[in-house]
């Protein structure tokens, strides 16, 4: 037995060493992404044809501007993700993103106090606290429905969804906070810094978004909680029967989701300067097929930030040039579709060899890892 | 509340054992529904020494170990630790007492690494997060005592099964706790992997620690054991300390009867080559170069038994799930009856008469999601289909004869398949496939976790069926199972066959040829 | 709040643009004035829950209802299906392809506000410019025709050069998107036309954060308040009004006449109602939402 | 693992007794409804309720009118269980639904034959049936996609949500064909019988609708399809060794979802008299919701028609009722998030006494199959 270890053995433990080995490096790392393929040939694929389609597409102006339009489902991606690896979902990001905006409105056009009879004008810092706590508070709803009441997420996130939305409607009635550039009178400018920006030419939506998902990253490689979440959806039961909060960290994760959905409804009300009920509708969709596409199983406990990001960026790039070359809505659609699918076919294609034995219990999931010895 | 067990004379434990008494259940009982799994159970665990629990399958085994170890509640009754009452909240809590377990059925995460698995839910911190580097030596030192050098950065689906009981019995380990309960640690093992095993417990009871262990394989149990505990229906039946018992004490008191397993069926005259592997291979899937099964031939004949034995990763799971249309070979040909099968669906095959009964149930197995009866029956659905329909009442006889042939203790087939005990959920994977009436039928280690009364009906069964003409392919870890069963007995090692013998071989003479130490 | 007179169904598109909202609340507003009770629903485009609207509205035993319909082609079932239920259908805002059905289809005229718009557009950016458009969502005919009376006037002046056009669904998140990959591929664009406000807002926001707002000349098709601010800011140069407000309480005093004479006193099924335009000279003259006192 | 399964057993042996002891009787048993909780609370909840708020609600035309709703919704989810029940999920309902009705106006309209110089009429059958193979057409993409080439059912099928959805587009120019009445000089009259007649006072959608229930119904009690569909969603590994051809099913739900959702569009379109490229637009989510309110589960295995339809008639007629009693459109949308999220509760609160035990093993992932072993 042990001959036929040893002589598996180097290879095995490389790859396996290996592909742990990229996750504890945590950072991108380019020979390691060309390995990995996935979503990442399709997004070479996709910069290559528009760039010859169109002499504007490759620019560093274009890529920043895609860049910032990607920052937004970005962000609901990456929150998206924490949730997808606990095995449940989260259809309510578009939602709270919509709520998360007309909240910040709300509060940059002053909330008045009608018992002291004065309107208060919360500084620019508070309405981002705030916003991201009712952002969190929505994902802690979505939570406890899920982890203590067992309702399933599917179900749960549903419901917030269409709750969420009819809230922001009923805040708003229907109409859009215009405005939210703030007063230099009542102290509370400077929300627009969020979109209008740039850091060092960057603008501030990617530089936030690129913030969360490096924190996202470190949280998952780096933190107990990050092993947390990959057990509770590998595998709940072992992961309740070896101490792992498995309710917590389904709480926190729906938390962590609403305020990524808050954070995103802050950058594009701020990109916008105005903020309406009806923004993010949809967008659920969206952010799901960015996980998806960046190799993580709906089952939960397989995916990571990197390929959630690829994932993410060969949407925007794929719907912005379809617009910058100028093809007909309709198509933009159909194209769409074909290349999520397309995406996600890339990796079954690549990973044939492999399939046979992965059968139809792995399938589904992300591609079977090398195996290793035994 | 104690009623039942007043049958038995009560045994009471001796005082003067060597180490006191740690840990007790008193008057435990649980009940599931209308089940009562334990009935008013008294049981003593003892400082730096093996308690072995004996029992049929669904005796109540389990649930009283996951009682002792917080994954359950006892209905009533109380816990005993260090002559203090405690109740455990959760397995957490049990742990912070000292006590930790190791499931019967596989508790993974199948995503993620050895390391990850093994410290999940209790991380090493360090500077900046998680400590994995002193994990992943720790890991390696786990690995290295258990014999097995698994990276530890492996994936645990990358895994063969017995590797992963071992991860399951490294991780127990690593906590370090007083009181460790192993339920069945060993069904997945090989036997040199079970020697390891029990150095490690021989070094664990020489620090102090307690140890309450489980299993089907009695002589193995018998090995390590210092006191022996028999439950049976939910009570405890007999207790006796080492020296004064003996395999047929064992068996005794578990079943009520005293019986051997037997010896091959004899008397019946063996007819044509019913399945044949002709030059097959098939490659590693991890290694497409290297191949599992390495251009192996082998027949069986209608009415013989084969025995296949091997040690672990030896390749018989491989061949037997070729032969059954789960995997495809590289090369070679299988044939059923003098025709060439290599090509057809899984479903052709059973309907040619060649079914599978896989070894690992929970993956291969069983629909959780369904009833004991529609599990029984979701092989030969085709028997109790008239046209288009499906007939309840023909389908309710196929699955009443299953829970009869093979002894699931369960009624009627409505119950959840979750409510089985681990050996009746084995039974029922057996039922299933015999259900279909095969002409062919590989059984791949199937007696993981049953007791030695099914296994005995097992055995029967396919006694029965052989003297009608059935063919049987049978992979085995144990050597005894070999000998009671088989008619021809081939040993498998790296994808080939090593030897093949009669039913008359010696234990030595196989063990000596699958190169195995030959003891144990 | 059972009012004796009956009730009045009032349908509309979408209540989350103030738009719509505003033509249903002054639907019911008119309705509940002259004493009938007003249910406002909104079908969001979606013919199926249109028609489901309508049946709710006949099992509620509705005395009239004031539809503004989700498609042209598409609600003519509906609107039929009220029609044999004996139900009077008034039409508001847009059009159905069928005459003889409704009581009354009293609509803007969007043809003529586009060519005002465009007008105005072309006295803003110059008879030569390279401009894009932003178009409404395909299924609403509105967005053909105002995108055609655009390009009527337009067309007429050959040095505009229509470099990008693209559809952003009435929406003004996409108008923002959009208009920012537009701008990549054009980033000289002297003007840009759009089929409604809420489009033309998002491009106003894309413009300002490349900082080509003051080069760009941006019109707008609504009146809606918020497009209203931002001329009266100077970042819109103009918007066509849509006499919602008054064809809307039309609508209901249509309907109030028909139930209580069984006529309408109109010679047409359709009144086609002239947009106004709202450009920095007059916007001060906007009083309410959607209403410019003149 | 069989702890999970196990402990949460009494929860589940109860369950899966009464679960298969009724599905044995196949049909309707109000005894057994009555048992079930689930769905009906909330149905009979939200009559009573809507009948006290408005005289009108409670009348037998009402409740046809709304049924005929409800046929519609009813269509998509019947097909959507079957899928889900193989543990996949069919995201393309809604488009489908559209598409159907696009191809069926389309050939109302006459297909032209530049060739022949001649344009062709075919039957209202005619178009019936090339509409539900064209349904089929797209559910079988979705199929092969998901069990050849193993893409996620959740992206294979969002892929097809929106090609077909560009397709109709495409095929209409984004306009809506009308007039589907037909012509009798063309002998294709009688489309509008499917949306418009009444067969014993019942509309026909409501007709089509039980019909195809009942099919489902039976085929899921009483074929080995049925079995295969319930093993499949159960254990797809162990189901295939057991001889279920587990490939074939998962294509095959997928295309009678395909069908159904073409049938759906049949209907609505005649309903109607028109069609148009946009319908059915998000109807996907709801068809999914009345899945789940009625019991089923999203990981598959667990689920049945009868659930199904009264989760659909919740939705319905809670929406109707809504409507009826002029609720503004916001509240429309809180109310129909929490009542579905209250739906499913009620099933967790029903089963209460026993959620200790069945703790986190129930939920989310239905003893899941693969823990351990490999
Ligand atoms: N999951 C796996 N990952 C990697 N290699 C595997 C895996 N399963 C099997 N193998 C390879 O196949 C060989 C045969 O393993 P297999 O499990 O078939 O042996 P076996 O004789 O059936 O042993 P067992 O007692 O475990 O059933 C092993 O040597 C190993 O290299
Ligand atoms: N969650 C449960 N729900 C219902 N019955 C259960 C449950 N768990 C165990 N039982 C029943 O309790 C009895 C004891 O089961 P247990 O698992 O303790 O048996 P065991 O002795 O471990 O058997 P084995 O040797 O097969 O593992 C069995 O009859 C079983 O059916
Ligand atoms: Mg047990
Ligand atoms: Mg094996």
């Amino acid at each position: 037995m042990s001959d036929v270890q040893r002589s598996a053995a180097p290879a095995a433990s490389d790859q396996s060493s290996s592909r742990s080995a990229s996750r504890r490096a945590g950072g991108f790392d380019l020979g390691r992404i060309l390995l990995e393929g996935r979503a990442f040939f399709a997004l070479i694929a996709i910069v290559i044809i528009f760039s010859m389609l169109s002499p504007v597409y490759f620019s560093t102006s274009n890529f920043l501007t895609m860049s910032s339009h990607v920052a937004i489902f970005g962000l609901l991606s990456v929150g998206m993700l924490l949730v997808i690896l606990t095995g449940g979902i989260d259809l309510s990001v578009g939602s709270t993103m919509g709520l998360a905006g007309v909240i910040a409105g709300f509060m940059m056009q002053g909330v008045s106090l009608d018992i002291f009879g004065m309107t208060l004008y919360p500084p620019v810092w508070a309405v981002v606290v705030l916003t991201c706590v009712a952002g969190a508070f929505v994902g802690m709803i979505n939570g406890v429905l899920v982890s203590i009441f067992k309702v399933p997420a599917f179900v749960a996130t549903l419901g917030t969804l269409y709750v969420a939305r009819g809230v922001a409607l009923l805040m708003t009635d229907g109409l859009t906070y215009n405005n939210l550039g703030g007063n230099p009178e009542f102290g509370n400018t400077g929300f627009d810094w969020l979109g209008f920006n740039r850091l060092f030419g960057v603008p501030v939506g990617v530089l936030i978004f690129a913030a969360v998902a490096i924190a996202c990253m470190f949280a998952l490689n780096r933190t107990p909680f990050g092993r947390w979440v990959y057990a509770s959806g590998g595998n709940a039961r072992a992961a309740e029967l070896s101490g792992v909060p498995v309710k917590r960290v389904q709480v926190w994760v729906y938390v962590l989701s609403g305020v990524c959905a808050a954070i995103a409804g802050l950058v594009l009300s701020s990109q916008l300067t105005s903020a309406g009920p009806t923004a993010g509708t949809t967008y659920e969709l969206t952010a799901i097929a960015g996980v998806v596409i960046g190799g993580a199983a709906l089952t939960g406990g397989r995916g990571n930030v990197r390929g959630t990001l690829l994932g993410a960026f060969v949407i925007g790039f794929l719907s912005d040039g379809l617009v910058i070359i100028g093809v007909s809505s309709y198509w933009q659609t159909v194209f769409m579709g074909a290349v999520i699918v397309l995406a996600v076919l890339l990796n079954s294609i690549q990973y044939k060899p492999r399939k046979k034995r992965s059968a139809s219990a792995k399938d589904q999931k992300t591609p079977p890892a090398p195996s290793g010895a035994s | 509340m104690s009623s039942e067990e007043s049958v038995m004379d009560r045994p009471t434990a001796p005082e003067d054992a060597t180490g006191g008494v740690v840990l007790s259940a008193r008057n435990v009982s649980r009940s599931f529904g209308s089940v009562h799994a334990l009935k008013s159970v008294n049981f003593d665990i003892r400082r730096g020494q093996v308690t072995t629990l004996f029992g049929e399958n669904g005796a109540g085994k389990s649930t009283l170990m996951k009682i002792l170890s917080g994954v359950i509640q006892p209905s009533s009754g109380e816990i005993v630790l260090d002559g203090e009452s405690v109740s455990f909240a959760s397995t957490v809590d049990a742990q912070r007492h000292g006590i930790s377990i190791i499931h019967q059925e596989l508790s993974l995460a199948p995503n993620m690494t050895v390391r990850d698995n093994i410290f999940m839910g209790r991380e090493l911190g360090g500077p900046g997060g998680v400590n994995y580097a002193e994990e992943a030596r720790e890991t390696e030192r786990l690995m290295v005592e258990l014999d097995e050098p698994i990276d530890p950065l492996t994936l645990v689906e990358d895994l063969r099964l017995g590797q992963q009981q071992i991860v399951e019995i490294a991780r127990a380990l690593s906590v370090n706790s007083r009181i460790l309960i192993m339920d069945e640690p060993t069904s997945a093992l090989s036997a040199s992997e079970v020697e390891v095993l029990f150095r490690v417990i021989a070094d664990l009871k020489s620090r102090g620690v307690s140890i309450v262990y489980i299993s089907h394989h009695l002589e193995e149990a018998l090995t390590i054991t210092d006191h022996a505990v028999v439950l049976r229906d939910g009570a405890m039946t007999a207790y006796a300390e080492r020296c004064e018992i003996d395999l047929e004490w064992i068996v005794r008191h578990m079943v009520g009867e005293n019986f051997d397993l037997g010896s091959p069926p004899t008397g019946h005259t063996m007819g044509e080559v019913a399945l044949s592997f002709e030059d097959i291979s098939v490659a590693d899937v991890a290694v497409p170069e290297r191949s599992v099964v390495d251009r192996l031939s082998l027949s069986v004949r209608a009415g013989e038994i084969v025995c296949i034995y091997g040690l672990m990763g030896a390749g018989r799971t491989e061949l037997l799930e070729c032969a059954a249309g789960r995997v495809s070979p590289n090369g070679g040909r299988i044939m059923l009856e003098g025709e060439n099968i290599s090509r057809l669906s899984i479903a052709e095959r059973i309907e040619r008469g060649l079914v599978l009964v896989p070894e690992d149930r929970q993956r291969d197995g069983l629909v959780q999601t369904m009833a004991v009866g529609e599990n029984l029956s979701l092989a030969s659905i085709g028997a109790f289909t008239r046209g288009l329909l499906t007939s309840r009442r023909r389908e309710q006889t196929v699955i009443d004869d299953s829970i009869r042939n093979v002894h699931i203790k369960t009624d009627g087939g409505a119950a959840g398949i979750g409510s089985l005990s681990g050996g009746n959920q084995q039974k029922v994977v057996i039922g299933k496939m015999l259900a279909t009436q095969p002409r062919v039928v590989l059984l791949d280690e199937p007696s993981r976790g049953i007791d030695i009364g099914a296994k005995a009906e097992v055995f029967r069964l396919l006694a029965e069926g052989a003297s009608k003409g059935l063919a049987v392919i049978y992979s085995t870890s144990e050597v005894g199972e070999c000998l009671s069963v088989a008619h021809r007995i081939v040993v498998m090692s790296r994808g080939r066959i090593s030897a093949e013998f009669g039913a008359d071989v010696t234990r030595e003479e196989i063990m000596a040829a699958s190169g195995e130490s030959a003891e144990g | 709040q059972d009012q004796q007179k009956g009730l009045i169904s009032v349908i509309v598109n979408d209540p989350s643009n103030p738009y719509w909202l505003t033509e249903g609340q002054i639907a019911r507003e008119t309705a509940e004035e002259m004493g009938y009770s007003a249910n406002v629903s909104a079908h969001k485009g979606d013919t199926n829950a249109e028609s489901r609207q309508i049946d709710t509205a006949i099992t509620n035993q509705a005395k009239a209802i004031i539809l503004d319909p989700a498609n042209a082609d598409g609600s003519i079932g509906a609107v039929k299906k009220a029609v044999n239920a004996g139900i009077p259908v008034f039409i508001v805002n847009a059009e159905i392809n069928q005459q003889g059905l409704a009581k009354a289809q009293l609509v803007s005229n969007n043809a003529q506000g586009a060519a005002l718009g465009a007008q105005q557009w072309i006295e803003a950016v110059g008879d030569s410019a390279r401009y894009v458009e932003l178009k409404g969502a395909p299924s609403d005919n509105n967005a053909a025709t105002r995108s055609n009376g655009y390009q009527t006037v337009l067309s007429q002046y050959p040095d505009l050069e229509l470099v990008a056009s693209d559809v952003a669904n009435w929406d003004r998140t996409q108008g923002y998107n959009k208009t920012q990959s537009m701008l990549q591929a054009n980033p000289d664009v002297q003007g840009l036309i759009s089929g409604n406000d809420e489009m033309a807002l998002g491009a106003i926001a894309a413009l300002r954060e490349s900082g080509k707002l003051s080069e760009v000349v941006v019109g707008g098709f609504d009146g809606s308040p918020d497009a209203v601010e931002a001329v009266k800011a100077g970042d819109m140069a103009y918007t066509v009004l849509q006499p919602v407000a008054i064809f809307s309480k039309r609508a209901v005093e249509l309907a109030d006449q028909f139930i209580r004479t069984g006529e309408t006193g109109m010679d047409s099924e359709k009144q086609l109602f002239d947009c106004l335009l709202i450009t920095p000279d007059n916007v001060d003259q906007v009083t309410s939402p959607f209403v410019l006192e003149q």
